[in-house]
């Protein structure tokens, strides 16, 4: 149990991957699944963010004066920092992008629901083949 | 098998799918590093080169600054990019094409949401000013402090877009026009890709560099780190008003 | 004479041919001289070829550091070149006419002589490879004459043929590819398996020569690989009777005759379950295919099957494995092609005169075409085996190789001949008799349209039986010829 | 034989070779005899028939392919003349292109072809184990080659026996001939009752005797298997005669049953036994020939065909009934006509060769067959000229003289063979002890 | 280090550069700045292969200073070098190719930020072969899928915006695993350098430590993986996507990106994880299973496609599958063979896209079989190029596909096992499908219209009688590609040369 107790956010990370993949793939409104995307990026962060904690440590950004003699153990791992930095970035974009497409398929389409939107096309493929 | 059989299937399969992935992962998390052990291994020499040469080094206090713009400056690019091209996409996607005269752009103005409300408007003129400074301060400090060209760019673009709202757009297109966009966040792109690729290829080439790490803790040190915080900050905040202004209306006053 | 020669035998029907849709004939004349002036030159190139080329070779591009595309004039190659070059021209001399109801002539001729180049190729292949490249041009350029009429039923036998022959290929080509990757050669002047046919590579082998066997037992028409045989018989007849009785389904059975002797080799297979399985799917698919043929009353169709029965007793030659074996089913072989190729025609000219397909149509036939039927019947006579037309002799050689061969499957292999013999009088004399012989209450008048055919396609049919007939009595040369082979195959006797 | 003349040489091994030892010169004037009396009968019997020019074509050719079967001095020659006198001979059998006779002339092609067929396999093992190809006494197998597959050989041997057997329409293969006789015109099934039927024994002759040679046959499970076959036929076509009305059908059986008898003295393997074999070849071809006129000829001039119409027919048809009843006797083997001598050498034989229960059970069955003979012949003569009380006699006349004349010298042959018999039995005794 | 060892950081940041630019210049000079990178790439990686092929060892390219395993570095051998000329030139001749389309389907307005999308895309692509770093690799990777998106969403109509949507979320679930999966491997290595992470890894799997997140951790890279680089059942977004793009678009679309998540595939699983563990993971048979229903399924979809452009996309689902096999069966030769298969894939299925659209241009744009009637006859550039791709698909020899059968099935005969026959069988199967339906291709793009019955419409049948204008950059597009397969087919030893010892470089 201790072992559980110890890897929480790692677990938390975990469920929260599960519920946005499953609400990506489920959600019928686009918008929802974005939200699901979300969650899942969101999940992401959290795990590699207990990934860079280390007990008792700090974040690493150093005091001028301690230059020469720093001590890595005070702080945390800045490796995994970066990388959510540059996760939450490309999560962003993603979800702009994502968000304008949805724009313009309300446009096209009048619905936000993907099947709905498969739908239409099938029928004007039929149609067109008529 | 009809529809709604089908759809009933595949939510089945899905939710089973997610349970699958979710106990997976769990059980694979219980065998992973427990948490904040110091004896981890991710706590390496990696880990220990960033926090105890990376500042001496690079002249960036902030070990995570210093990471992404000097030693992980490649991915950062690349981070710059996305940042980049979803903004073409957007751009694909919801520049109205042609000759679009102003009318319709204004025509199509905020379709779905509410104009000129006093309070707002009223309130954003109070915090344009301060959004603002926080936001160069932020990207100013960034190999000091925590920020950096992303938080510091995001923060500025989130003024833009108050400036925007609290003016009105004739006043913020008076100089927000898609030429200054193009050109800035060019620029700023173009010399971001520019110096990273002077400094990688006298890095790979080991030829000497005219970086140079200054006095780590001044705010005019830390080699290029600074100036490409800033062009940072351009890239995010332009693409930020970009995007807004896109979703908005389709495009940028002629 | 240098390679090169090979290759311009090659090149020339088929630039030739593919230059009669781009040349666009409107007059009937000038595209017959065109074409029959490139076969007939092809032909009397080819000719002076295997007179004076005998092992000339011409390595045309190095592939991969252990795959070459190689020509070469060997007399295996050349004993299917021989039947081809001499059948071809005049079976464009009978397309002449058959065609001349139908349309898209152009496309017609140019895939035919196409095909032309692409048999000598098969037939001038200097290994597996080569053989492969013109054994899959061969079908490519042989689907759109199979659906040339456009029909539905035309479309759906091409596509059935494609599946068949492209499966074949690609199942060949992977046993191929299995020797090759374990230390085999591909090449056709040595004995392929050489040093690698160690015991542990020995299961690979068996399954490769499987695959190889029953690959290009597609096109030879094994059981049950057969299918595609009879419903291609929707083509024009100048196609099915030469393309699907004479050059497709014989570098088929070409192509298992360079597998069983060229790669392996009569130490290995020799008694092996592999051998087995061959003799006793060959063997039955002699019988299988003349009782469907009996079953049949399609004329075509029948004649098809009877191609399924017949291919299968020059695999069964082939796979005795000994040197008797090997000129046994090559005798049949050609004599097969001539036999076939008439009986075809005839069944085509009876199509082209009056449109009857069924057998049972053809009461009174043998007054009304006398020279056809006349052809027709001597044929018949020659593949059921009687002496001295030259279906009988090549029968009695495949029979006496599997009596000297001995074992019990080659005894099999003797019954199912000769109750293919008996199932082969059935199917075809009962066609003589029925034309010859009609019952009292016929009507001669019925056939008052019907006439014989003109020159374009009684000439062949003439010039084919009297081949019939006089091979059958003096086989002499050409038993010498077939007979170069066995040192080649059989480099230790 | 000694003198060879070589038609065409296909290559070693294969040639078309004819020659004439004492057998086939026996067989080739039987043949001529025949067809010649059997040829006068046809010109006036072919008033009867449509294509008549098609008839007499394939009428001849069918005697020169009889003839050269005859001459043929080898294997491959005797398989492919056996093979053209079927195809050629069919024709005859589809005469009348009715239905029915088109579906006999079909059973015939398939019969023997099959037959055929499975001689060809004994040509094959022939051309494979022979020290050469030509027939000759005692066998041509070269007993090197042979030691040690005798049991193949003797397989194989029964089996073409069997097939050319089909010829002479031993059992199982017999099906073809009461099916064929009746539907051919009278001309045609005298000689293939008569004369074709024959051929079959010859081709017999030829592969026991001077392929495989007596040796190698006698005392095995060959010899024995064949005389069985033969003697159920033997009885099997009398049973069967006996108990059919359609006159020419009855007569067929008769044929049937009367080529084993024939079939019995070649498969015993005794020169007596082969002597009366080939003695009977003779006697029963004149007298078959002399029953199929007589039948023909009272279809021809009064259209009857069934046994049950000929009452009181012998008095509107003497002459025809006369030779007929003579025919008859003939064959039953009443002294001195013809079929006494050969089955008294056939029982001779048999009993003197010696092989257990066959030795005896032979004559006895042959006894019998000659009981059920005299059963189904001699009512037809009694009815016909004694039609009894209150019966309806038939209507009708005599055949006209052209038809009469061949029946007459077929009489008259039956006669003079019974009374006479001792040259040509000398002469043939030589031919059946050369065999051996 | 010799100049030419720049060339992969500088061919990526050129490209990155002169897609900034092109934000600022007018149409053309954008569209010529695009060419003339696109070719100046081409042309650098050339001279790098070049390099390689004259005994140039592998070497690795830190960016900065700073070397692994602190900073970013690109690491290049002969296989990476081939890739990346194989990528800029299909690029190339992909943009050159679909020109006339682009004129016609992208707006005025959009032309520059087609451009930009393009050269990022290769920009992407080159880094994903070129990276060492696997963190670098997921940045790459969002560029990929954005820029793919955009190059197929610049073509606005109903269908490329769903079918964007549609490739968006199945790559997003594909990059979020493949983001899981690097956190855990970074959570039990420390490092993201990939020569690091496989050291860690052979030394935690010598120890036995981590084994099971090391092996969730691989699934999640596989699966992932292959969900971005649409292999069956993950494909169903792609005939939509591929067909209704342009030209240009379908064609890099199907013939490099998705090569380039297989190639990173290759990558992670050879240099990351190590040839030796990968090897013994299930996740190679999962790849070959479905690889191999890929391959059928993707044919037996195409063979009831009514509609030219969409059936190619099946094609490229089968195909993808033969690529997928070639992994899955997991020896250094079937890696080969899947590498041959991306080069010949890339280069015949580019051009078939660009001669799909010449035969659109030749029957009034439509896509329909009904309506394509004759057109091979009406543009013999795009006939030929039928022709030759039938030739290839079906494994004529000479031509590119013979090589690709040749080599699996050489791979596939030294497995043992279940895997052999069922590739065997798949391999059969699958040819005998693509036969089927090229031919049916040929079959109807060469039939004359004047005796077929034709079910086109009237107005079509006007268009048909239209002199079709061909641009001269189109068919020299099409030429280099039927060339560019043939050298394939006739050079194979040289193609498998730099294969084998690429691969051999990996490690």
């Amino acid at each position: 149990m201790s072992v559980f107790f110890a890897n929480l956010p790692e677990y938390a990370a975990m469920i929260l991957f599960g519920i946005g993949l499953s609400n990506l793939m489920l959600a019928k409104n686009l918008v929802k699944k974005i939200i699901g995307l979300n969650i899942m990026d969101t999940s992401v962060y959290l795990f590699l963010a207990a990934k860079g904690y280390v007990e008792n440590s700090v974040a690493p950004i150093v005091s001028a004066s301690d230059l020469g003699h720093i001590e890595h153990t005070l702080y945390t791992n800045p490796v995994p920092a970066g990388l959510v930095l540059t996760g939450i970035v490309v999560s962003v974009s993603v979800t702009a992008v994502l968000l304008s497409l949805i724009v313009r398929l309300n446009e096209e389409f009048h619905t936000l629901d993907i099947d709905e939107i498969i739908h239409i096309l099938r029928k004007r493929d039929r149609e067109d083949l008529k | 098998m009809n529809k709604e059989k089908r759809d009933r299937l595949y939510a089945v399969l899905c939710t089973v799918l997610t349970i699958v992935f979710i106990s997976v992962m769990l059980f694979t998390v219980e065998k992973m590093p427990d948490l904040g052990r110091a004896d981890n291994p991710d706590i390496n020499e990696v880990m220990e080169f960033y926090v105890e040469e990376g500042p001496e080094e690079t002249g960036a206090l902030n070990a995570v600054t210093g990471m992404i713009l000097h030693y992980r400056a490649f991915d950062t690019l690349g981070e710059s990019c996305v940042l980049f091209v979803s903004a073409v996409c957007v751009f694909i996607l919801l520049r109205i094409d042609g000759e679009a005269s102003n009318d319709t752009l204004v025509a199509i103005d905020r379709r779905y949401e509410p104009t000129d409300d006093p309070i707002l408007t009223q309130t954003f003129k109070l915090l344009v000013p301060a959004v603002f400074m926080f936001g160069i301060y932020i990207t100013m400090n960034g190999h000091l402090s925590p920020g950096g060209g992303f938080s510091g760019g995001a923060i500025i673009g989130a003024a833009l877009l108050l400036f925007l709202n609290a003016y009105g757009l004739e006043k913020t297109e008076r100089f927000m026009s898609s030429q200054l966009y193009r050109r800035v966040t060019t620029m700023a792109l173009c010399f971001y890709a520019v110096a990273k690729s002077y400094t990688f290829y006298t890095g790979a080439n080991g030829l000497d560099s005219f970086e140079g790490a200054g006095t780590p803790g001044n705010i005019l040190s830390a080699g290029l780190i600074l100036p490409l915080n800033i062009c940072v900050a351009v890239v995010v905040s332009m693409t930020i008003y970009s995007m807004y202004i896109m979703i908005r209306k389709g495009g940028f006053n002629k | 004479m240098t390679g090169f020669g090979i290759l311009i035998a090659i090149l020339v029907p088929i630039l030739g041919g593919a230059l009669v849709p781009l040349l666009d004939f409107d007059a009937r004349r000038a595209r017959e001289y065109y074409v029959f002036a490139i076969v007939l030159a092809t032909s009397v190139y080819t000719l002076s070829l295997l007179s004076s080329g005998q092992g000339s070779e011409l390595v045309l591009y190095h592939l991969t550091s252990t795959i070459d595309i190689t020509l070469r004039i060997d007399r295996y190659g050349s004993i299917f070149a021989l039947l081809v070059s001499v059948l071809w021209p005049l079976a464009t001399l009978y397309a002449f006419e058959y065609m001349s109801h139908l349309h898209k002539k152009n496309r017609f001729f140019g895939f035919f002589t196409i095909c032309y180049g692409i048999t000598l190729g098969v037939a001038f292949a200097g290994n597996f490879i080569t053989m492969y490249l013109f054994y899959e041009l061969l079908t490519l350029a042989t689907v759109p004459l199979i659906t040339h009429e456009g029909t539905r039923e035309a479309k759906v036998a091409g596509v059935k043929y494609l599946v068949y022959s492209i499966a074949g290929a690609t199942a060949a080509f992977i046993g191929m590819i299995a020797i090759l990757t374990h230390g085999g050669s591909l090449e056709f002047a040595v004995i392929g398996l050489g040093d690698a046919a160690t015991p542990e590579n020995r299961r690979l082998f068996d399954l490769a020569f499987l695959f190889m066997f029953f690959g290009f037992g597609v096109k030879s028409a094994i059981w049950p690989l057969h299918g595609w045989l009879p419903t291609a018989g929707v083509a024009p007849t100048p196609v099915t009777a030469l393309l699907h009785a004479v050059a497709v389904v014989k570098s088929g059975v070409f192509a298992i005759g360079r597998v069983v002797y060229f790669t392996y080799d009569a130490g290995y297979l020799a008694g092996s379950m592999v051998q087995k399985i061959g003799l006793a799917f060959s063997a039955f698919t002699i019988v299988y295919g003349t009782v469907m043929a009996w079953k049949e009353i399609h004329f075509k169709k029948r004649l098809a099957y009877s191609t399924v029965s017949n291919l299968s007793y020059i695999v069964f030659a082939f796979l005795l494995v000994t040197p008797s074996g090997l000129t046994a089913g090559l005798l049949h072989m050609m004599f097969h092609g001539l036999m076939k190729i008439v009986l075809f025609f005839v069944a085509g000219t009876v199509m082209h005169q009056s449109g009857r397909i069924y057998v049972t149509d053809l009461r009174g036939f043998g007054r009304a075409m006398p020279v056809s039927f006349a052809t027709f019947t001597i044929a018949s006579l020659a593949l059921t085996g009687i002496p001295p037309l030259c279906g009988f002799l090549s029968k009695y050689a495949i029979a006496e190789a599997a009596l000297a061969q001995g074992s019990p499957l080659a005894y099999a292999g003797v019954a199912a001949l000769l109750v293919s013999a008996v199932f082969t009088a059935a199917y075809l004399l009962t066609i003589c008799v029925r034309a010859y012989f009609p019952p009292a209450d016929f009507e001669p008048w019925s056939l008052k349209s019907v006439k014989e055919a003109n020159l374009y396609m009684t000439l062949p049919l003439v010039l084919l039986t009297a081949a019939i007939v006089l091979l059958g009595c003096f086989p002499g040369a050409l038993q010498a010829f077939i007979g170069g082979v066995v040192p080649a195959a059989f480099p230790g006797l | 034989m000694t003198q060879l003349f070589t038609l065409l040489k296909i290559s070693d091994g294969l040639a078309i070779q004819f020659g004439a030892d004492g057998l086939g010169r026996m067989f080739l004037c039987l043949d001529t005899v025949m067809w010649i009396l059997v040829g006068i009968y046809a010109f006036k019997y072919k008033e009867h028939m449509k294509h008549t020019k098609r008839f007499f074509a394939f009428y001849l050719l069918t005697y020169l392919m009889l003839a050269a079967l005859s001459m043929a001095a080898n294997y491959l020659t005797m398989y492919l003349c056996f093979e053209f006198m079927t195809l050629l001979s069919m024709p005859m059998v589809l005469q009348d292109g009715t239905p029915e006779s088109i579906a006999a002339a079909r059973k015939y092609l398939m019969y023997s072809i099959f037959g055929a067929t499975l001689g060809l396999l004994g040509f094959f093992f022939s051309a494979h184990y022979g020290a050469g190809t030509v027939f000759t006494p005692g066998g041509l197998l070269d007993p090197a080659k042979v030691a040690g597959n005798e049991s193949k050989l003797l397989v194989v041997a029964f089996l073409s026996i069997a097939g050319f057997s089909a010829k002479a329409g031993m059992f199982p293969l017999h099906a073809w001939l009461p099916t064929a006789h009746p539907v051919a015109p009278a001309p045609a099934s005298a000689v293939l009752s008569g004369v074709i039927t024959k051929a079959g024994v010859l081709c017999i002759l030829r592969v026991m005797y001077q392929v495989y040679g007596a040796s190698f046959l006698a005392g095995t499970w060959v010899q024995k298997a064949l005389i069985v076959l033969s003697l159920i036929t033997v009885f099997m076509g009398s049973m069967m005669a006996y108990g059919e009305d359609l006159l020419k059908r009855r007569l067929a059986y008769s044929t049937v049953s009367q080529v084993s008898y024939v079939l019995f003295g070649v498969f015993t393997l005794h020169p007596v036994a082969l002597l009366g074999a080939l003695l009977h070849v003779i006697y029963h071809s004149i007298i078959k020939d002399g029953l199929f006129l007589g039948a023909g000829a009272v279809i021809f001039t009064n259209h009857k065909e069934y046994v049950s119409q000929l009452h009181g027919m012998g008095k509107r048809m003497p002459v025809t009934f006369g030779c007929f009843t003579v025919c008859s006797l003939g064959l039953i083997g009443i002294p001195p006509f013809a079929g006494f001598l050969s089955k008294w050498y056939l029982a001779a034989g048999s009993l003197s060769e010696g092989l257990p229960v066959l030795s005896w059970l032979g004559p006895a069955v042959l006894l019998l067959s000659a009981l059920l003979t005299a059963g189904y012949l001699l009512p037809i003569s009694i009815h016909g000229f004694f039609p009894g009380e209150g019966e309806k006699e038939a209507e009708g006349k005599e055949a006209p003289f052209q038809m009469l004349f061949p029946m007459l010298v077929l009489a008259l042959g039956v006669v003079v063979f019974g009374v006479f018999a001792q040259p040509l039995a000398d002469a043939l005794l030589r031919i059946a002890e050369a065999m051996f | 280090m010799s100049l030419v060892q720049n060339v992969p950081a500088f061919s990526i940041l050129l490209l990155m550069l002169c897609g900034i630019v092109c934000l600022v210049l007018p149409r053309r000079a954008a569209r010529h700045l695009a060419d003339c990178a696109i070719a100046l790439v081409a042309a650098a990686s050339v001279a790098l292969l070049v390099y390689f092929l004259q005994g140039g060892a592998a070497y690795t390219y830190s960016m900065g200073e700073i070397g692994a395993p602190f900073g970013n570095e690109l690491r290049a051998g002969m296989l990476e070098a081939a890739v990346a000329t194989l990528f800029s030139i299909v690029t190339l001749l992909s943009l050159m190719g679909g020109r006339a389309h682009l004129r016609s389907d992208i707006g005025r307005l959009k032309v520059n930020l087609y451009y930009i999308s393009t050269l990022f895309l290769l920009c992407s692509m080159l880094a994903l072969v070129y990276t060492n770093d696997i963190f670098t690799a997921y940045v790459f990777v969002e560029i990929n899928t954005i820029t793919a998106c955009g190059i197929v969403m610049s073509k606005e109509d109903g269908y490329t915006l769903a079918a964007s949507m549609r490739y968006f979320i199945m790559s997003l679930i594909g990059s979020g695993l493949f983001l899981i999966s690097i956190c855990i491997l970074y959570a039990v290595t420390g490092h993201l350098l990939m020569s690091n992470i496989q050291e860690a890894v052979a030394q935690l799997y010598a120890q036995g430590e981590y084994r099971a997140p090391l092996q969730v951790a691989i699934a999640l890279m596989g699966v992932g993986l292959s969900l971005k680089s649409a292999l069956w059942p993950f494909s169903s977004w792609l005939p939509d996507a591929h067909s209704s793009a342009s030209a240009s678009s379908s064609a890099m679309l199907s013939g490099l990106v998705l090569k380039s998540f297989i190639f990173l595939m290759i990558k992670i699983f050879y240099r990351v994880i190590g040839a030796g563990i990968v090897r013994t993971h299930a996740v190679l048979d999962l790849l070959l299973v479905f690889g191999i229903l890929g391959m059928v399924m993707g044919s037996v979809n195409a063979l009831f496609e009514r509609d030219i452009k969409r059936l190619l996309a099946y094609s490229s689902v089968g195909q993808i599958g033969y690529i997928f096999c070639g992994v899955g069966l997991g020896t250094p030769a079937g890696v080969a063979a899947a590498m041959v298969q991306v080069a010949v894939h890339a280069t015949t299925k580019a051009m078939l896209f660009c001669a799909a659209g010449g035969l659109m241009d030749a029957s009034g744009g439509s896509k329909k079989f009904r309506d394509i009637e004759g057109a091979g006859r009406r543009d013999p550039y795009a006939g030929v190029a039928f022709i030759v791709g039938t030739l290839s698909m079906i494994g004529i020899p000479f031509f590119g596909g013979f090589i690709t059968k040749l080599s699996l099935v050489q791979a596939a005969v030294t497995v043992g096992g279940w895997r052999n026959l069922l590739s065997i069988l798949a391999i059969i199967v699958s040819t005998i499908l693509t036969a089927i339906y090229y031919i049916n291709v040929l079959a109807i793009i060469f039939r004359a219209p004047e005796t077929a019955p034709t079910k086109a419409s009237e107005k079509l049948k006007e268009e048909w009688k239209k002199q079709v204008r061909l641009d001269t950059e189109y068919e020299v597009a099409i030429v280099l590609f039927i060339l560019l397969n043939l050298a394939i087919g006739l050079r194979s030893d040289q193609l498998m040369q730099i294969i084998t010892t690429g691969l051999s470089m990996f490690g």
